[in-house]
């Protein structure tokens, strides 16, 4: 049949591009664990050669780049917008706090339960919530959000009102030999690279597929199998769960809790930090990360009679240069240089 | 691991010898003295950004025609923390550590104070004179390096109170309060202190700074028929409780309003003409206020700003509180018997009624091994025509109503 | 073919990003003609369509009637009469089929001329006439199909563009389009180039023919020598005579 | 019940002022498809600019006008100049834009003015009718007349109108809209400029109720994305019926339920909204969107 | 296998199908046709929940369908395609692909994340599978391909590729050759003649290309304004004179 020899014939011809495309793209997912590894290398080796500022800093980069690696599961992945993760961060500092200031917790055990906390929360808010879409959920988290501030004064005796709670910061064991910041920042480290590996298994799975299915279509995802309220609600409790282990690890580093800390401006800030950092790359909430930590002082320097105005325009610059984030910048501009070093 | 660099540089002093031997002299040498201060310069909280613009105005003043404080030309950084605390975590390490600031002169707010006085502590590194009238920065113990300036919330409640029993004996009292550590500190203090006097609270209602209006509130508050209203806000909300207050006809409390939003800046926009009457209490002169239109210290504000801070208005009253507590630095400064950290702990922990020349007439900085609070004295004043008027006697708090504990 | 074409277009490249996918492409329509675009999937009529309404970049030139339209903004080109039926239809999804329509006329002038049109286009496809205040969105494929030519007469164009009309619609919807498509063009002399997969009814009203492949004219000539000739017809349109 | 009439009363005036936002909200959605985060900024940008025209000398009604012009003419460039670079990028990286710009206009208005709170001039006299134990202010009356005036000319912009059905056009599909001729460059700067205009006359009626700072917005700004969201993003009736209930709402909530309290009372709109949105996910008067594939 | 019994569903003032009934046998080929409009593409949005029915019922293997929801769909063995492309435009083709493959899979979020053996086999067969359908439809070329972008044949076949590696026994093609020209037309059904072979599937396709339909169905079922108005083989709908009337049009 002529038919069935035309499609040979076209498999043919798309075979040749695919053998090399297969080989380039083993060449490049090497690339990537190389990078990764020589990234993690750094960053175990950056703290006993910065100043310990400078570690501290770095440590809240990975605060914030965890909170925001939740964020992009949820926002970069499903597709859903949340205005309201600052809440989940504070939910997650507060748990903390609480478990610090009443019951003498070592901290290390307040991370599962800070987590799974904000975990069950997110489960219980998302069911209702993940029925709306687009603006209307976009609202409803910025309710949560806006509605934390006051509860959380409201119950003073145990959240210590708007005074906020001052805490004991881990210890390094004596065995380390780390510094208080070295140590912080490990254990920071620590909670990222685990973050990081879950997220990346989960969107390398069955249910990483089914979130990128929702977000695109989810008419034809609900035909393929995929229970939209389920993943939804799911891809809300586990992002709110990864904001809940950042604001966790957020009280150890910084030790003081207080409402105003995770007003609506936090959670503005974490969404505007994802975006301009590369919203569904993997590399886009460490990108966000340093935005966030590093942008405001940079504004400051520039013009300190209104750091505001720099910032706003940098927020601005950021998206004419980089539409889709500094991630999709990076990616482009890497992809220019193999091209031009492939070509000579 | 990396303790051995500070100080190194800024080490090469000859002061540190003879009774101030070994003492810490990061940040300051012969011929200088680096101070950082923390501000919300972004941010909902940006019109406290104003005061550093009067500090800054003093210090070049003092630079430039005085050869700085002692001798040493003084730098001050400041740094944006935008009222948030985790940032004022960061900019704090940023002064100590890369600045290499001698003292922390100012941290303004209470949560960013408190998110950072562990450090400061920790670090012995002074946070002379912070921005905020907790009176948990007097009253604790465990933090000899910070130390508050202004009167603190819950003495400027106890002037009230005084007040009251003195004028209003059985008074109904509705208070209207920011939810935060201010209007809570404010306003606690206000119930204790009329414990056990004749005087009531019938209501109280409490906003968020992130409330667009404060009319709902009052309008509850009208309800309770109160005959005195305590108005304890911040200035945006104070200018919006004077205006109800003055278009509701039917309810005319006496309008005590706090410090915080006393400035004739926050009164001018309701109208002199619907605020007449009110009361209210201060310890600092006021820019605008005629009274101060020759004195000395005013005159010479006005003038300095003019050349020092030409784009700034000297009529702030931030500008002015950035002036005095810059002033109040200097002679705490002068105090000091080493030019070391030590010496400025020590030095802003026992001033002996040192006088600062824009504070009210009869108002000094007193401190001691059992007092924290440096400025504990305040007058109480009414608004008549175009200006507060001051009256009665300078209230000392702590001779009044005794020393504030935790 | 006249001395005057009316639509020239002369060595024409196109591409997405950086894959070109028309390779210099030259074709003229004289005023009044029908003209077939045919070729394989992938071939590229879709982009020459879409080039010759401005909605990818050109290089080349396109003349219509004496102006140059290369490089200029689609709006632009639709004010000089050119309409398009585009791939995947356009619709107007959250407005109603009567909006959608009048969009159609929207650089037209008049009221009084618009509403005739409006009711000469529900006597072409009764199926809209009776979901005019129907979200646009609702209609079935074919009926959005029907929307979109409608939409595209609306503008009562000189040049009208149509990609695949007849995907979707039912086999006597099919007739009619075509039918439709001829009265217009013998009415109004309005100039039509047509993509369609269905040769033969495309050259049954076609006066033109171009068979494209890989972004390249590889065959030109009047309708009925492509009809004719067996041997373009298996391998290029992959039907029989 | 005099007590619980004005209470309705004064939550309608509260109201009011969400919905004046709101309106801006609605239009700019309706028009480029976006949620505008530096609407609220821009109003009180504006209220600014009046203020300095009035402060310069003008008098009130010839202050608007100008003010209302140049907030037109201001958001139009600010469509070509801030808006119009990302054009065609994913529909958040222009939400994040908005929100830089509100960063920046909120830090340059008290960087131009300082964060002192200013006087400005109501346009509507103090007093206020009373009724029957009622007393409705003048000022909300005002408001309430501007408010339902500037819906009654949106609404028909919105359906009676060709610009405004290209307008609409241009929001749901921008390429096939350049395809039926629209200049859909020149109507989303339109649709900037009205939007603006909008927003302007917002800032105008609130800058002499809450007093003029830079963050003199902020608040409403929530309150009014509630009840656009309320009413329906599309629909600027229901912005303004969402507007009101959302105050109406809070006021009672602040007033009658004790446990709430007025800390918590931000609260209740929202639940209000949660609910409806729930029974309703289009809002009171959106049109259901119909995904068919 | 599918029994449909008087199944109506109205949307407003519109009645997309008005007591429809009919039945599909295992193994069969069935077409379905009517003019635009007709309900076609509604009745298979009911046959896989995307909208509720007004009246009637639908047994399929002698269960009934209705009370199934949107997403147990495709665990039962049902798989389609859209008329209008239901594909994930941002996921390249090999993902859009493996989504079909999502309710064969057991991954939850936690096993997911924690990447246990469990999973990695799963995947690694999920994977597989799809690789080979993608080979059999001759789509490994574009497998790495962003979905968007590709032109309108090759995303159809796309489309079937996701419902083929769900392993299906019931499709529901919804205008499969759409924009294919005649050869491609030939050539598609050859494909899908292979297919109904190879995976041993049941088949309901609507489609206007008479001669696809004609040639490849056993069966056809004729809609016109939501109402059944013929049944039979080809052969006989064809010379139906209310199908000529109402879609066919007289010349054939
Ligand atoms: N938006 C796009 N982005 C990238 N490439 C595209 C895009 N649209 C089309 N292409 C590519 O351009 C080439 C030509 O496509 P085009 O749509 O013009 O073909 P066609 O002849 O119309 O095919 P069909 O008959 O399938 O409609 C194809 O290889 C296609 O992959
Ligand atoms: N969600 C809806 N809301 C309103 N009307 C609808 C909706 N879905 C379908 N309809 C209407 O129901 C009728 C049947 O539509 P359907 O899509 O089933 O037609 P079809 O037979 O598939 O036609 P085509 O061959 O054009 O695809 C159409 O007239 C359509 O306008
Ligand atoms: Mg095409
Ligand atoms: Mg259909």
């Amino acid at each position: 049949m002529s038919g069935s020899v035309k499609v040979t014939e076209n498999a043919a011809r798309a075979g040749a591009p695919t053998r090399g495309r297969a080989l380039a793209r083993v060449a490049t997912l090497r690339w990537r664990w190389i990078m990764m590894a020589a990234l993690l290398m750094a960053a175990c080796y950056a703290p006993f050669q910065l100043p310990p500022f400078r570690v501290f800093q770095f440590t809240m980069v990975l605060v914030y780049a965890v909170a925001l690696l939740g964020l992009n599961l949820l926002v970069g992945h499903a597709g859903q917008i949340s205005l309201g993760h600052g809440a989940f961060f504070g939910i997650g500092a507060y748990v903390t706090a609480i478990m610090l200031d009443r019951w003498d917790m070592p901290h290390v055990a307040t991370l599962p339960i800070a987590a799974a906390v904000a975990f069950a929360l997110g489960l219980g808010l998302g069911l209702p919530a993940m029925r709306l879409r687009g603006l209307y959920l976009a609202l409803v988290t910025l309710a949560i959000a806006i509605f934390l501030v006051p509860l959380l004064k409201r119950f003073e005796p145990v959240t210590g009102g708007s005074m906020g709670l001052t805490l004991a910061k881990p210890a390094p064991p004596a065995w380390t030999g780390l510094a208080e910041d070295q140590w912080l920042y490990f254990l920071t480290l620590a909670v990222a690279v685990v973050a990081f590996l879950l997220a990346h298994g989960l969107l390398r799975s069955r249910v990483g597929r089914a979130l990128h299915a929702v977000r695109d279509n989810e008419a034809a995802a609900e035909v393929m199998g995929v229970r939209l309220s389920f993943y939804k609600t799911l891809a809300f409790a586990w992002s709110a769960m990864l904001a809940g282990a950042a604001g966790c690890v957020y009280t150890w580093v910084i030790g003081f809790v207080s409402p105003d800390s995770f007003s609506v401006n936090l959670s503005i800030t974490l969404l505007a930090g994802l975006v301009v950092g590369g919203l569904g790359s993997a590399s886009g909430p460490l990108l966000g990360g340093l935005f966030v930590m590093f942008v405001p002082s940079i504004s400051q320097d520039v013009n300190d009679a209104a750091p505001g105005v720099i910032f706003g325009l940098l927020i601005i610059a950021v998206m004419y240069v980089a539409p889709t984030g500094l991630a999709g910048l990076a990616g482009r501009v890497t992809r220019s240089i193999t091209k031009v070093l492939r070509k000579e | 691991a990396c303790g051995g660099r500070e100080g190194n540089e800024a080490g090469s002093t000859a002061a540190a010898s003879g009774a101030c031997q070994g003492q810490q002299t990061t940040g300051i040498t012969d011929k200088s003295i680096k101070l950082g201060g923390i501000y919300p310069l972004s941010g909902p909280a940006s019109a406290y950004g104003a005061i550093p613009k009067g500090i800054k105005a003093y210090f070049d003043f003092v630079n430039a025609e005085q050869n700085g404080i002692g001798g040493r030309k003084v730098e001050f950084v400041v740094r944006d923390d935008g009222y948030q605390p985790p940032k004022a975590v960061e900019e704090a390490r940023r002064l100590v550590e890369q600045e290499q600031v001698f003292a922390l002169f100012q941290t303004l707010g209470t949560p960013s104070t408190t998110a950072t006085w562990d450090y400061t502590n920790q670090r012995k590194v002074p946070q002379v004179f912070v921005a905020t009238g907790a009176s948990k920065w007097g009253t604790d113990t465990n933090h000899p390096w910070t130390i508050g300036w202004q009167p603190n919330y819950v003495s400027e409640a106890r002037v009230y109170a005084q007040y009251l029993k003195k004028e209003r004996p059985d008074a109904k009292v509705a208070v209207l309060y920011q939810n935060d550590d201010f209007g809570k500190d404010l306003f606690g203090g206000f119930k204790r202190a009329i414990d056990g006097s004749g005087i009531k609270v019938v209501a109280e209602q409490s906003y968020e700074v992130s409330d667009p209006s404060v009319e709902p509130q009052m309008r509850n508050l009208a309800g309770s028929k109160a005959d005195v209203l305590l108005n304890v806000t911040t200035p945006k909300f104070g200018s919006q409780a004077l205006a109800a207050d003055a278009k509701n006809a039917s309810w005319n409390p006496l309008h005590i309003i706090n410090n915080v939003s006393a400035s004739i800046t926050v009164i001018k926009p309701v109208g002199f003409k619907n605020v007449q009457g009110i009361v209210s209490a201060t310890y600092y002169k006021d820019p605008i206020d005629p009274t101060w239109k020759s004195d000395t210290e005013m005159m010479r504000y006005y003038a300095t700003m003019k050349k020092y801070a030409p784009d700034a208005d000297p009529a702030i009253p931030y500008h002015a509180f950035g002036w005095a507590v810059a002033t109040a630095f200097h002679k705490a400064m002068d105090a000091a018997k080493c030019p070391t950290r030590e010496g400025l702990r020590d030095a802003m922990r026992s001033l002996n009624s040192v006088p600062v020349e824009m504070l009210l007439p009869g108002v000094t900085m007193t401190t001691g091994p059992d007092d924290g609070f440096p400025i504990e004295s305040m007058q109480l004043m009414r608004f008549k025509g175009e200006r507060w008027e001051l009256f009665g006697d300078v209230i000392d708090t702590r001779k009044e109503f005794g020393p504030l504990t935790g | 073919m006249s001395d005057n074409p009316f639509l020239t277009v002369a060595d024409l490249r196109a591409g997405y990003g950086g894959a070109q996918v028309l390779h210099g492409v030259s074709l003229t329509v004289g005023q009044g003609e029908i003209c077939a675009i045919l070729g394989p999937n992938g071939a590229g009529k879709t982009t020459l369509l879409r080039a010759l309404s401005g909605m990818v970049r050109v290089r080349g030139g396109v003349r219509l009637d004496g102006a140059e339209l290369a490089g200029r903004s689609p709006d632009t080109i639709a004010r000089q009469g050119v309409a398009h039926v585009p791939e995947g239809r356009g619709t107007f999804m959250p407005l109603t089929v009567e909006e959608n329509l009048r969009l159609g006329a929207f650089v037209r002038r008049g009221r009084g001329a618009v509403d005739a049109d409006l009711e000469r286009i529900c006597t072409y496809f009764p199926a809209l006439k009776s979901r005019l205040a129907q979200v646009a969105g609702s209609l079935s494929g074919g009926e959005q199909q029907m929307l979109a030519i409608g939409r595209a007469l609306m503008l009562r164009p000189r040049l009208l563009l149509l990609d695949e009309p007849s995907l979707g619609l039912a086999p006597m919807v099919t007739q009619e389009l075509f039918r439709i498509v001829r009265a217009v063009n013998e009415e109004e002399r309005t100039t039509v180039v047509v993509v369609e997969q269905n040769a033969h009814l495309a050259l049954g009203i076609a006066q033109h023919a171009h068979v494209l492949e890989s972004g390249r004219i590889v065959l030109s000539g009047s309708a009925e020598q492509i009809r004719a000739d067996e041997q373009v017809a298996q391998s290029y349109l992959g039907y029989r005579v | 019940m005099a007590g619980f009439l004005q209470q309705i009363v004064e939550g309608l005036g509260a109201g009011a002022i969400y919905a004046s936002l709101a309106l801006a909200l609605v239009l700019i959605y309706q028009f480029t498809g976006i949620v505008n985060f530096a609407q609220g900024e821009l109003a009180m940008f504006s209220a600014y600019i009046a203020w300095q025209f009035i402060a310069g000398g003008l008098s009130f009604w010839p202050a608007l006008g100008l003010t209302l012009a140049v907030s037109f003419v201001g958001g139009m460039l600010i469509e070509r100049l801030v808006i119009r670079p990302v054009e065609g990028a994913p529909e958040l990286t222009v939400v994040i834009v908005t929100v830089g710009l509100f960063i920046f206009v909120n830090a340059a208005a008290g960087w131009i003015w300082t964060f002192l709170i200013k006087d400005f001039p109501n346009p509507f006299p103090a007093g206020a009718i009373e009724a029957g134990g009622l007393s409705v202010g003048y000022s909300t009356l005002g408001i309430l007349v501007v408010v339902a005036v500037v819906m009654g000319l949106l609404y028909v912009l919105f359906q009676h109108t060709k610009i405004g059905l290209g307008m609409r056009a241009v929001a749901t599909n921008p390429e096939s809209a350049r395809l039926v001729g629209i200049r859909v460059g020149w109507t989303l700067a339109l649709g900037w400029g009205l939007a603006a205009t909008v927003g302007a006359v917002s800032g105008i009626l609130v800058a002499p109720l809450l007093f003029l700072e830079p963050n003199m917005m902020g608040g409403v700004l929530i309150y009014a994305f509630a009840a656009a969201t309320l009413g329906g993003f599309d629909s600027p009736v229901g912005a303004v019926v969402g507007g009101l209930v959302v105050g109406v709402a809070e006021t009672l909530a602040g007033a009658y339920v004790g446990f709430i309290g007025p800390d918590l009372k931000v609260g209740v709109p929202l639940v209000i909204i949660l609910c409806i949105l729930l029974l309703r996910p289009q809002g009171l008067f959106g049109r259901a969107v119909v995904d068919r594939t | 296998m599918l029994e449909v019994h008087d199944l109506s569903v109205r949307f407003g003032g519109i009645t997309a199908l008005d007591g429809v009934g009919f039945s599909v046998r295992r193994g069969e080929m069935v077409g379905l046709i009517g003019p635009n409009g007709a309900g076609k593409t509604t009745l298979f949005n009911c046959l896989t929940r995307r909208y509720d029915a007004d009246a009637g019922t639908v047994q399929y293997e002698g269960e009934n369908l209705l009370a199934v929801p949107p997403h147990g769909i495709a665990a039962m063995g049902i798989a389609r395609t859209f008329q209008n492309l239901g594909l994930f435009p941002h996921m390249s083709v090999r993902d859009n692909v493996l989504v079909g493959a999502h309710h064969r899979g057991e991954a939850g979020f936690l096993t997911a994340a924690l990447r246990l053996p469990r999973v990695r086999r799963e995947e690694a067969r999920l994977r597989a599978e799809t690789e080979a359908v993608l080979e059999r439809l001759a789509l490994t070329g574009v497998a790495e391909h962003p979905a968007a972008g590709l032109p309108f044949g090759t995303l159809k076949r796309v489309e079937l590729a996701r419902a083929l590696v769900g392993g299906p026994k019931l499709l529901l093609l919804d205008e499969p050759v759409n924009g294919l020209n005649s050869g491609e037309v030939e050539e598609f059904s050859g494909t899908l003649r292979a297919i109904r072979q190879e995976f041993d599937v049941t088949m309901v396709v609507v489609e206007h290309h008479m001669g696809f339909v004609m040639g490849i169905c056993e069966r056809i079922v004729c809609l016109n304004f939501g109402r059944k108005i013929a049944e039979g083989p080809p052969a006989e709908i064809q010379r139906d004179p209310g199908v000529m009337q109402a879609y066919l049009g007289t010349a054939v």
